[in-house]
């Protein structure tokens, strides 16, 4: 297995404060990864640090091998990593295909020529992506809801939505942040049976979570942040018992 | 000494400037909503004044205060129309109703008050306070400031310290202050935010207002139709301050002011590209400054 | 922002459209009715009633108003009343073209006095012309007005006349300048007067030390002021408005500068004494008319008048659009058979037309020589200088 | 059960394509119709080209305002410059006539360089500070206009621009040819507009508009197309100045003042932003009123004014009801606190 995601020395500071401190992190390809921290570990800081959200202040980060600091997010996009938001940012007035079909930007040439003159170019993406649109609808489970409004459905859903709209950039890996946030106990249980599909079906996964049940049972790899330094990473087993974590948890001499 | 006396008439029109601007950054800050209706607010507080003098005489003090009461009772009507209903929809709802409202103001101000400019009366008229003179070639060059330019540029030092003293020390203020970071978190403590909403605009407005006086003063004229640029000159004053930034507001007024006088004093014939310096300016701040030369916070959209 | 949308769209605004034609269509029907002999006799008149105009439109308004009233009170036109169809053009130059068509539509409407700006004037020419319709504007000041076609005239006086005036005999003769600095407003009529000023001036010797324009609307004259006297005139010559003037005047006071104020345009207005106060004695301007209120003259008891039903003080402007009027009657009193062609006719053949801001005779272009005084401020008051022989 | 719907769809399809071609034949033929029946015509057929010029100037400002979000206030510049261009090039370069034909695609396609270039400094900023930038650059744009003479003829304006070559007709500026004209061109930017938002491109913009970060997260360049956005309205803007030039036949800065800028803008908005139908709505409405308002002497801008209001507190959403985009104004309300819910457990 090559690596897939990597940061090296990476920081960030918003003026004083020094939100992520240094952190290394390697993720293999196939993987299921997972960032873990309690409130305030600047998991997510690290994360829009990694796809190019934020500039980092120090350090670098290596996408496929390639240096990736200093590109932008829709660079880096492009470059196969997409993500979800841990505030859903749906397009939500706009409805599911459409968020869908927005999501193939990447992989359509349409200009403006081509739409005011139906072009060949235009014909066929449109059809290519109603398509594949559809079928990436159909492997979320939300084919019913396909025409409604992204900002009418109900929480979960749009949470599948925005992974939807991420996958129609056909990705490497996949960022979540924070996916199983608000969501009950059932949905958390269907998301994570389908975010392991996902991962079968190729896809590299890294997921955000302050849930540790969650990401124990998700995850195969876990880095753990607190006050924006790392202090454990390894296999879920290893980080379960490593007494830092429990400390960063529950504070001192507490167990899991 | 004329590039001097040219900073001095840049200093001078950009106190005015400054004036207008301080109630804007305040509207601005509490409010959340781009106005177009605060030169119309800046004429009613002119025209007030200029009732007043006739009215009840000539009495500068309490003509301020007189413009100062009915700017911001139309204040208070203009939040009511324009704001109240539209604080939490897009912004461009309540910047197009504020542009009828100040179109609805200007058009029955020309037919009550009458079209044509109107004087005000000359106080401090004459006296100069010359600083330094010199003569070359039986060309008189001089340093001065009129009592008139220096009551300005007192006023706007004064009201800016004694605004951001109240704003930082007086439970209103802190308040005010509150409700302009954060609406939502103001209301979980407590404060009464569309209250606190509605006095900040009535506050700024009533700034406006002696503006207008003060606007009115110096250039000895009034007209229904002056609000449009004076509106104008505030709002750019406030967006390079960094909008609610009371001090950024004023510094934002003196320097358009400033670049506007060396604009003309350089640039042959040039008095007529005045308002290009100014924004010219404008542009250029904001494109190394995208959030106002004077911002702390980040700003909304 | 389906397809669904589009024809509803389209119906929309053909419904919209269709109905406004028989709104209008309807309203024009009614109108044309009553064209016999006796009916009234319309005359058109387009200002800019609102907008940052208003104050000249208004103006128009009122005086217009007067002098149809003063037409019918002595028996009309030929035993025709005169009724006026007042439209406003907002200063906009769109709205101009508008009322142009709509005055052009309507075959009662004779002749139409107006617009104020010369941008509404000139947009609107090209119809007026094509309906045969006489355009006479009190105000529009651009060199190229009038000429624009034959149906176009304008009372306000060539700027080759009043600028050479100005330049030769009220600074040169009158205040003997041998300095002058030029402040003009950047309009049209503000440029082309400021040029045959210049030229005249330096033709007879007097040194144009500076040159500087402002735009409509200024208030701030200070750094123009202080860059202008840098090259210290003895004289300046101010090419505004008066409501400019006496802004100028305050802030040359202020500077504690002693120099010659002197303008052309502004016209023997009260509103430069009102602003400037003091500060404003010892002014010159050249003026085509002057009137006071002693009620001596016919343009005073005009003055008068027109003061108490305007409630703001007469200005040249007003006088032009009351002189226009007049003239548009008079070329209808003139015709054998009236039509739109006569009063063309007539007015462009006009002869011996005394008008209380002087006597009109149209130039061919349709524009008008006119012969200037000079009057200053005396103690608070307006004074007559010199009389129109001066430049004989 | 999926039979039915074909054929309700189908007959819908029907219903509504042969109002389409009603709609359309009524357009075509309204000013014929109005020019045989109504005596007095070409005051009507003036104020409906008046509308068809509005009509393309609020589309295009709702190719900028409603579908990117980004907030021009100084349409009026654009406009500006496509007139001049059109003007100046028919007068000074002798592209009358027939080669006024160039000249319009001309004036658009310089128009939309000017709005790439004010896309410039403004792709950095948002809300206020962009809408602060187009104010100013309008306000320059006209003083250039004013002030440099020996290009533009300052404030004397441009005149006597000569007519438009159309098939050998003679009064090419009267209304009846210009309503047909403008009218094609109307059609030419409605369709584009509607063909370009339902596509690829149309659908970037519209995500920048609803989240500019979720749209760069999916690889869209937003800078790129938040600037062929303002090249696109300033690109019919410019066509409309351009068509305006031949129609008014004299042109000056004047006419482009702030105040212009913020008609449009009312137009848009009025009629309801985001939407095709809208700005068409709101052109229409706002032209018919302020003609219908002249009963009203000088109260008419007062009255104006207050329509504004009232509209705003009826339908902030404007007539259309452009209840489905981010731009709608009470659901935004409700949104709005529902997120705000989630951000507070946000992250350092």
């Amino acid at each position: 297995m090559s690596t897939i995601l990597e940061s090296v020395d990476v920081s960030k500071h918003f003026g004083g404060v020094k939100a992520v401190n240094h952190v290394d992190m390697k993720i293999e390809k196939g993987d299921i990864f997972g960032i873990i921290g309690p409130n305030g570990a600047g998991k997510t800081t690290f994360f829009n640090v990694c796809n190019g959200a934020i500039p980092a202040t120090e350090g670098k980060v290596y996408f496929n091998g390639e240096l990736v600091t200093g590109m932008s997010l829709s660079q880096i996009a492009s470059r196969g990593m997409a993500r979800t938001f841990q505030n859903i940012k749906l397009f939500n007035y706009m409805t599911v295909l459409e968020n869908v079909k927005t999501g193939f930007h990447m992989h359509t040439r349409t200009n403006m020529f081509d739409a005011v003159f139906t072009t060949k170019r235009f014909k066929r993406d449109e059809e290519y992506i109603v398509e594949e649109g559809k079928k990436i609808i159909e492997r979320v489970g939300l084919t019913k809801f396909t025409n409604v409004r992204a900002g009418n459905l109900a929480y979960g859903i749009q949470r599948r939505v925005e992974i939807a709209r991420a996958l129609a950039t056909q990705p490497e890996i996949l960022l979540l942040d924070e996916p199983a946030a608000g969501m009950n106990p059932n949905e958390t249980q269907e998301l994570l049976e389908f975010v392991i599909a996902l991962n079968r079906d190729g896809y590299t996964v890294v997921v955000i979570e302050h849930d540790m049940k969650f990401v124990m049972n998700l995850c195969r790899n876990i880095l753990v942040l607190n006050f924006g330094t790392k202090i454990s990473e390894g296999s879920a087993e290893y980080v379960k018992n490593d007494p830092k974590v429990h400390e960063a948890y529950f504070g001192k001499g507490a167990t899991l | 000494m004329y590039v001097l006396q040219q900073l001095v008439n840049g200093i001078c029109q950009g106190s005015i400037y400054a004036l207008m601007a301080i109630g804007y950054a305040l509207i601005f800050g509490v409010v959340g909503l781009v106005t177009f209706t605060y030169g119309e607010i800046i004429m009613l507080g002119a025209f007030s004044a200029f009732y007043y003098f006739i009215v009840f005489g000539d009495n500068l003090i309490l003509s301020l205060l007189c413009g100062f009461v009915v700017a911001g009772l139309v204040g208070i009507v203009v939040h009511k129309v324009c704001y109240q209903r539209f604080l939490d929809a897009p912004r461009y709802i309540s910047l197009i109703a504020t542009i009828g409202m100040s179109m609805f103001i200007k058009n029955l101000a020309i037919i009550v008050f009458g079209s044509t400019m109107k004087g005000l009366p000359l106080f401090f008229e004459g006296q100069n306070l010359v600083i330094a003179e010199r003569t070359i070639d039986g060309v008189r060059q001089q340093l001065s400031l009129t009592y008139l330019q220096v009551v300005v540029i007192v006023t706007v030092v004064v009201l800016s310290i004694a605004l951001t003293l109240f704003l930082n020390k007086t439970r209103i203020g802190m308040r005010l202050r509150a409700v302009s970071q954060d609406r939502k978190a103001a209301a979980l403590v407590g404060v009464n935010v569309k209250n606190t909403t509605l006095l900040g605009n009535c506050i700024g407005c009533g700034f406006g207002g002696i503006a207008g006086i003060l606007l009115g003063l110096y250039y000895n004229s009034i007209i229904p139709t002056m609000g449009g640029v004076a509106g104008l000159k505030a709002f750019s004053a406030v967006v390079i301050g960094g909008l609610s930034n009371i001090a950024g507001a004023a510094i934002g007024g003196i320097s358009i002011g400033i670049v506007e006088n060396l604009g003309i004093a350089f640039i042959p014939n040039g008095s007529g590209y005045r308002d290009v310096y100014a924004f010219l300016f404008l542009i250029i701040a904001l494109v190394i400054k995208p959030e106002g030369l004077f911002s702390r916070r980040t700003g909304t959209v | 922002m389906s397809i669904r949308k589009l024809p509803v769209l389209v119906m929309i605004v053909s419904l919209l459209l269709v109905s406004a034609t028989i709104w209008a269509g309807g309203q024009n029907e009614a109108d044309g009715a009553q064209a016999d002999g006796s009916a009234p006799i319309k005359i058109g008149v387009a200002a800019p009633i609102t907008g940052n105009w208003a104050e000249y439109g208004l103006g128009f308004e009122v005086a217009t108003a007067m002098a149809a009233e003063e037409i019918n009170a002595a028996g009309g036109i030929n035993g025709r009343s005169v009724e006026l169809v007042v439209m406003d053009s907002k200063g906009d130059a769109k709205e101009a073209t508008a009322i142009a068509r709509q005055f052009s539509d309507d075959d009662d409407i004779l002749a139409v006095v107006g617009d104020f700006s010369s941008t509404c004037c000139m947009a609107a020419a090209p119809i007026y012309e094509e309906a045969g319709l006489v355009q006479i504007s009190p105000t529009a000041s651009n060199p190229n007005y009038a000429g624009l076609n034959e149906y176009m005239f304008g009372v306000m006086g060539v700027q080759s006349a009043e600028g050479p005036f100005v330049g030769e005999y009220l600074l040169g003769n009158y205040v003997g300048a041998e300095r002058v600095a030029v402040v003009y407003l950047n309009n049209d009529w503000g440029v082309a007067a400021k040029t045959f000023l210049i030229e005249t001036a330096k033709e007879i010797g007097i040194d144009v030390v500076a040159e500087e324009n402002h735009v409509d609307g200024e208030k701030d004259f200070t750094a123009l002021l202080t860059k202008i006297q840098q090259s210290n005139p003895d004289t300046i010559c101010l090419v505004t408005f008066y409501n400019e003037c006496a802004i100028i005047a305050n802030q040359v006071a202020q500077m504690n500068w002693d120099v010659q104020l002197t303008a052309l345009g502004p016209g023997a207005s009260e509103q430069i004494i009102e602003l400037g106060g003091a500060n404003v004695e010892g002014f010159l301007t050249s003026t085509p008319f002057f009137a006071t209120n002693d009620g001596v003259s016919r343009a005073s008891a005009f003055k008068t008048d027109f003061e108490s039903r305007a409630g703001f003080t007469l200005n040249v402007h007003s006088a032009c659009a009351y002189d226009a009027l007049n003239m548009v009657a008079e070329a209808m009193r003139n015709s054998d058979v009236l039509s739109r062609e006569s009063v063309r006719d007539e007015l462009a053949g006009m002869k011996g037309f005394e008008g209380v801001t002087g006597p009109i005779e149209f130039q061919p272009a349709g524009d008008i020589v006119r012969k200037y005084l000079i009057v200053g401020i005396e103690d608070g008051k307006w004074v007559q200088m010199t009389d129109y022989s001066y430049a004989e | 059960m999926k039979l039915t719907n074909k054929i309700k769809a189908s007959h819908a399809r029907d219903y509504r394509s042969v109002l389409f071609v009603l709609a359309a034949a009524a357009l075509i033929v309204a000013p014929i119709i109005i020019d045989a029946t109504v005596h007095k015509s070409s005051y009507v057929i003036d104020i409906m080209v008046r509308i068809l010029f509005y009509v393309i100037f609020a589309s295009s400002l709702n190719v900028i305002n409603g579908y990117s979000g980004q907030f021009n206030i100084g349409h009026a510049g654009f406009m500006l410059i496509g007139s001049y261009t059109g003007a100046l090039l028919s007068t000074k370069l002798g592209m009358g006539g027939v080669w006024y034909w160039v000249a319009i695609p001309i004036s658009g396609i310089f128009t939309a360089i000017a709005g790439f270039l004010v896309s410039l400094p403004t792709l950095k900023l948002r809300g206020i500070y962009l809408a602060i930038v187009t104010l100013g650059f309008s306000e320059i744009i006209r003083l250039i206009a004013m002030n440099w003479t020996a290009v533009t003829n300052g404030p004397m304006g441009v005149k006597n621009i000569p007519k438009i070559w159309l098939f050998g007709l003679r009064k090419t500026s009267s209304p009846m040819v210009i309503y047909y004209i403008v009218l094609v061109f109307v059609v030419l930017c409605l369709y584009s507009t509607y063909k370009i938002i339902n596509s690829r491109v149309g659908r970037a913009w519209m995500s920048i508009r609803e989240d500019s970060t979720a749209s760069q997260s999916l690889g869209i360049n937003v800078n790129r197309y938040k600037a062929f956005n303002f090249m696109l309205g300033a690109f019919w803007a410019g066509v409309g100045g351009a068509l305006m030039a031949i129609y008014y036949r004299f042109i000056s800065a004047d006419m482009f003042v702030l105040d212009e800028g913020f008609n449009v803008l009312a137009m848009v908005i009025l009629g309801g932003q985001g939407t095709l139908v809208g700005p068409v709505l709101g052109a229409v409405i706002v032209n018919l009123i302020t003609e219908f308002f002249r009963f009203a002497d000088e109260y008419r801008l007062v009255l104006y004014g207050l329509l504004i209001i009232l509209t705003m507190w009826l339908r902030p959403q404007g007539l259309a009801g452009a209840t489905n985009t981010v731009l709608a104004g009470q659901a935004i309300t409700q949104d709005s606190s529902k997120k705000t819910a989630v951000d507070d457990g946000a992250d350092a």
